[in-house]
């Protein structure tokens, strides 16, 4: 009702316009998305999804039958099947993989909280991110290598250095992850929050958290990986079964074939992590109406 | 791996996959212990040192290297025993085809080789012996993995290094010895125990038992080369023929022995050596890390290690 | 029109508690002072517009007495249980609508008191929809919900029916007013229909220049239409405190 | 009203070409359709205002349009220079105000073209500021500059004034008629003010269930007053068919 | 104007309500900002973040002097900066530190571009989601030790197998965090950038890579962090010199000293790393008002 009084002043009448442009713009169809590529569409993505490594896996095949890829350089599939079987078979990898899961599960466990902890105190009070912050993005980058000796003095040889040292690989990477989540909500949800009365703690389950959830997703994909790789040198010291200890002594003792045979498990391990947190991302992003590619 | 016995006192012993505790097993001397055995498994000597040095280890055996390394480092070790093996398993390998002869040809050349491993001694010393100086090669440091693949794929001249490597490298027939350690490295190897646990009488017990046992063990695999070498084949993943190749090369013909002023000479040269590299900040004496009292009436440690007879060439 | 400044306003206040006071308020974005030493009392019980260009700093004093913007000088005393619905609807895209309605209520409320909240704004059919979903009026209603199930001393809307059609526009508008007489809360009514401010509330404000340049009591009885007597006159009196020149001979 | 459908609007299509055409277009969410086998032709040079209720799938019939939603089944023909104004401002928050007008368009525009493009809207002093520093009118002003600056053949305005104060509002709207006098476009412009509606377009037309429920010209001349003969009988026809049940005696 | 002519029916009078509440609620003031912890605001951002590595190198210090923390366990900041200054003195640390920085810079180049390439393919479309995704994601948790040998017999022993373990962790960072980045690209503004008529390299360039601006730092500091750590591996391959083979020759010398000045300079490298990608937040991504703690 605040423009009745003054209406714009449209002088010309209702046809100039149309008299102006007597021929009108050339029409383009709006193509619905059904007609085009549907096909390939119906395909479900995780079979989809399984097209590259599998073309990988095609090509270590081609190449190493048409000898390009020399049995030194690389074993054939093959090859590297058979020797995966026989130590499926006498149980050395089953069980390695049961003892090595046991340590991940661990770390993870103790590193998430400890990674999370740090990155939501951090995250969410400026006096937490100055004593916090730095201190996390200086220690972080100090390689895991250089601190097996100091792992040893300090917590011994049993289980304890093995777990940490996954631990302190998946806090760092959730800790990063995490925080830059916490850092990039949107302020004015966090102002909604505010305003409907949340305390402290409301706003970080309601507001903070899922705001920060999509970042720690991808922090728990890095975590993933990192506590198997971390196994690498955590099962360095005293350890007589696990994966990493397996990769280990196969490089200790030349066994080409156990180490792709590692290769392959880590790669494996891989893809169910992807598998698990896209899964995670499915249930718990559905509300995330994001760009999807075209 | 617990060896469960009775007594109260628990020997807490670093090994290596394939090492003392195969042995002992294999030996059949691990029964009527009066004591525990804690087994904890390092995949090579320097962790294991550094868990000695934390305590966290009582006694593990090692080459004849990471003692000097980790007496440079002022660890808290303590060499309690030694033993003597053919140094014909530690070799500068060469491809097949090299046209390298003799080790004065090495001038100029690349070689691969494990810092700090007794290979890197041997290397020095063979060089130093043909009247070549550390600047006269150049030295591709590599860990045994990389530098057999570096080594098949010709991207060095020549390979230092030792047990079972070598055997599994002549075995392929990838490659031949240009030079042998023998005459050049002393072909020790040491038990280094903790001073805490020497310091404990009940532990220290157990470590002279301990060491008792080794010694026996010793001489079984010497005679039973063949079944040693498919136990050590499938404690490693080795291949049963490298295995008794290199068991028959070195890893039988070791002889324990006394920990005496010859043996402590050559590793004091092995120190000196390194020192004057600058790989070990401090000049010091070698004689301080070492404890006698185990040496009781063991043969000298310059005693000839056994032989299989020409297998072991 | 600076006379009008808590002239008849200010008689009344001894009758009844302030709800808001604001004194000498200056709030500025990078040296460029928005509000500029405001001065404003809200009475409780008291249903207030405020009119004002676009940019003129009515979602910042808005922000302020939510108690959200601290960046300020001066003096602002505001009731604990305060509401708001701000401009842009502001939803948590991660809480299906009926929790966003819910969010930051006291207890375990049940879903049914955000069902039918969401069924007074006519979103019933909407309750357990992703946010993102929500049609442009859809989220500015479920915003509304929102503030509404708060029950507040204090309401504070920015702009709530905006995006709202004729129908579901009265009907919104019906709901505040309810909310109003039932809480006795004051209400604080950001909008750009000079109608609708005369229609619903006590008072009305005009803010020019980061302060109220002009405050107006609406003394007309209820219920109250467009062709009320004396309706024509202030709605004009209003337009032309806004900029708007009126043309000489009004509709029909 | 169905009666209305086509009525005196086609015997006019032949005189004009077509700017869009639509037949038998099915939006579904969720397996609900929201545009339900819709028929719309518009002419080329036509001013058309859409009314319908909130969450009737005006926003939706505009995007179909705009040709970013291919989700459909149905004939969609539009030309190839289109220019929206969603109904969020949707500006890039990472583009200071003036980048942002000039996103997208063809050549290396100078920021002189964006400035005065703002100063239209009266944003010309906040052309350098980040998008999320803007109030809310001053979005939706940014908004439209950025559509308006693109001379487009079809122009889909998304209740482009809604945010804006009275004054505001009335340039805004003046800035559009003149666009489209300049260029002859086709406008789409969805709104939910009936009286701006009847003072701006050619046609109107009112969505429900889907479709195009009511379709009538505007006969009216301009400059339009809304005391022009004919308006309240319009306005009163189109309020009924929003649902506003009328009063009756209308106002003064 | 749709109101006026059915106005709500507010039967009540204008005073009703008022008089149902004649007490009025207790006020309470908003406090402005500049009256609370105005002092501590006032300190630069840069010092603040000092406190917590400063802290830590007090405590550190001090643990040492009471001898609460033995030599053995770890070497006391005197004997370490005392180390660090021999290995300064004696140009091995700078000449180290020279050299890993060429590899570093040159492994950050190559895996900087394969990572921000490959995360566009699959982020921007698709088919290439579906062909590069799964790929990577199931490369990328293979561990670096397993693969020296294949390096070493496709790269040989010069500087290609250090830059390119290097490029590879480069590379296997920022895919995924630029990944997650594009994917979490508001889809209006990416409609909205089609509206205006940006073609397919326009969006990409205008609003795709802007918004996956964020997650790229977060990527970015991971990068940094892994092109130095990458060396710890790199450098074990026929080098000489370089922080890495410092860090190996150390450990292999049980030169625990000079284990923890490697470890200082890493951490060192960290806070550096961080301030790098901070100073690029605050010119990049100063548009964006986000949460920043309270
Ligand atoms: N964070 C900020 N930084 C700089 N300027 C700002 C910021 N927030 C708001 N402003 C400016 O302050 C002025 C007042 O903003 P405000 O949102 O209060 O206006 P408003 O009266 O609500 O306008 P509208 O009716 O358009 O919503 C505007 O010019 C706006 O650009
Ligand atoms: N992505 C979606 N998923 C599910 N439902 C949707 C989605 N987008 C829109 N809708 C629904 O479709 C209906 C039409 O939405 P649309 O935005 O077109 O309404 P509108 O006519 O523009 O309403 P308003 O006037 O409130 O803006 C609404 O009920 C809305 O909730
Ligand atoms: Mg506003
Ligand atoms: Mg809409």
């Amino acid at each position: 009702m605040t423009v009745d009084h003054a209406p714009p002043d449209i002088s010309a009448k209702s046809g100039a316009a149309t008299l102006a442009a007597p021929v009108g713009p050339a029409l383009e169809p709006v193509v619905p998305a059904a007609s085009r590529g549907g096909r390939l569409r119906s395909v479900p993505r995780w079979l989809r999804r399984t097209v590259g490594p599998l073309v990988l896996l095609a090509l270590w095949q081609v190449l190493s039958s048409t000898g390009v890829l020399s049995p030194d350089t690389l074993a054939s599939p093959g090859t590297v099947a058979r020797a995966g079987a026989d130590l499926i078979g006498d149980g050395t990898l089953p069980s390695a993989m049961a003892i090595s899961l046991q340590r991940v599960a661990v770390g993870l466990l103790i590193g998430g909280a400890a990674g999370i902890t740090l990155a939501l105190l951090s995250g969410l009070s400026r006096l937490g991110e100055d004593l916090i912050d730095a201190t996390v993005q200086m220690l972080r980058t100090v390689p895991w290598v250089g601190l097996i000796p100091l792992f040893i003095i300090w917590l011994g040889i049993g289980e304890a250095p093995k777990v940490a040292l996954i631990a302190l690989g998946v806090a760092f990477h959730l800790y990063l992850n995490v925080y830059a989540g916490i850092r990039g909500v949107d302020a004015q949800l966090v102002e909604a929050g505010q305003a409907l009365g949340l305390g402290r703690w409301g706003l970080v389950r309601h507001v903070v958290l899922p705001g920060a959830l999509p970042g720690a997703m991808t922090g728990l994909r890095y975590s993933l990986a990192t506590a198997w790789l971390a196994l690498v040198f955590g099962e360095s010291i005293n350890a007589d079964a696990g994966i990493g200890f397996l990769m280990n002594q196969a490089r200790e003792f030349f066994r080409t074939d156990v180490i792709v045979v590692c290769l392959v498990v880590y790669a494996f391990l891989g893809l169910l992590a992807d598998a698990v947190v896209r899964t995670l991302e499915r249930l718990l992003l559905q509300w995330r109406p994001t760009f999807t590619g075209q | 791996a617990d060896t469960k016995t009775s007594g109260s006192v628990t020997l807490n012993v670093g090994d290596q996959k394939g090492g003392s505790e195969a042995i002992l097993k294999a030996a059949g001397e691990l029964d009527h212990l009066d004591y525990k055995i804690k087994w904890s498994t390092f995949t090579s000597g320097p962790p294991l040192l550094e868990a000695v040095n934390a305590k966290a280890v009582d006694i593990g055996a090692v080459g004849n290297t990471p003692p000097v390394f980790a007496a440079g480092a002022d660890s808290k070790i303590k060499v309690v025993a030694a033993s003597h093996g053919s140094s014909a398993g530690e070799a500068i390998l060469v491809p097949e085809d090299s046209p390298l002869k003799q080790p004065s040809d090495l001038r100029g050349r690349s070689v691969a080789v494990a810092q700090g491993s007794s290979a890197h001694y041997q290397l020095l010393a063979t060089l130093k012996k043909v009247g070549l100086g550390i600047g006269d090669v150049r030295l591709s440091y590599l860990q045994p993995a990389d530098a057999l693949a570096a080594f098949n794929r010709g991207k060095v001249d020549a390979w230092a290094v030792w047990d079972p490597y070598t055997s599994q490298v002549l075995g392929s027939k990838k490659g031949r010895v240009l030079a042998t350690g023998e005459g050049v490295v002393n072909g020790l190897g040491f038990q280094v125990a903790a001073p805490a646990a020497l310091g404990d009488p009940a532990k220290a017990k157990a470590v002279g038992d301990y060491l008792q046992r080794l010694n026996r063990a010793q001489d079984w695999v010497f005679k039973h080369p063949e079944a040693w070498a498919k136990v050590w084949s499938k404690e490693t993943g080795l291949p049963y023929s490298v295995a008794l190749d290199s068991v028959k090369r070195s890893n039988g013909t070791r002889v324990t022995v006394a920990v005496d002023d010859a043996a402590i000479a050559s590793e004091q040269q092995i120190a000196d050596t390194f020192a004057g590299l600058k790989l070990i900040p401090r000049r010091f004496s070698f004689k301080d890390y070492v404890d006698t009292r185990f040496n009781g009436s063991l043969p000298a440690s310059t005693t000839a290690p056994r032989s299989y007879g020409k297998a072991s060439s | 029109m600076a006379t009008d400044l808590h002239g008849p306003v200010t008689t009344m206040a001894t009758a009844t508690p302030d709800a808001v006071r604001v004194e000498g308020l200056t709030r500025s974005f990078d040296g460029r002072a928005v509000i500029d030493g405001l001065e404003l009392t809200l009475r409780s019980g008291e249903f207030t517009a405020l009119l004002g260009r676009s940019g003129c700093g009515k979602s910042t004093l808005l922000r302020v007495l939510a108690g959200l913007d601290r960046e300020i000088e001066g003096t602002v005393l505001v009731p604990k249980r305060r509401a708001v619905a701000f401009q842009a609807p502001r939803l948590m895209p991660w809480k299906r609508v009926w929790r966003n309605v819910l969010l930051g209520l006291p207890g375990k409320p049940q879903r049914a008191v955000a069902e039918s909240a969401l069924e007074e704004v006519g979103l019933g059919h909407r309750s357990g929809a992703w946010p993102k979903t929500l049609s442009g009026g859809e989220a500015q209603r479920a915003s509304l919900a929102r503030a509404l199930v708060r029950e507040p001393d204090l309401l504070l809307l920015d702009e709530p029916f905006g995006a709202l059609d004729a129908l579901t526009r009265i009907k919104a508008q019906q709901l505040v007013a309810e909310l109003w007489q039932r809480r006795g809360c004051a209400v604080l009514l950001v909008t750009h229909d000079v109608d609708e401010a005369l229609l619903l509330a006590d008072r009305v404000l005009v803010m020019r220049d980061g302060v109220i340049a002009h405050d107006t009591p609406v003394g007309l009885d209820r219920p109250r239409t467009v062709g009320a007597p004396g309706f024509a006159g202030l709605r004009s009196r209003l337009l032309t405190e806004l900029g708007v020149e009126q043309p000489a001979a009004p509709s029909l």
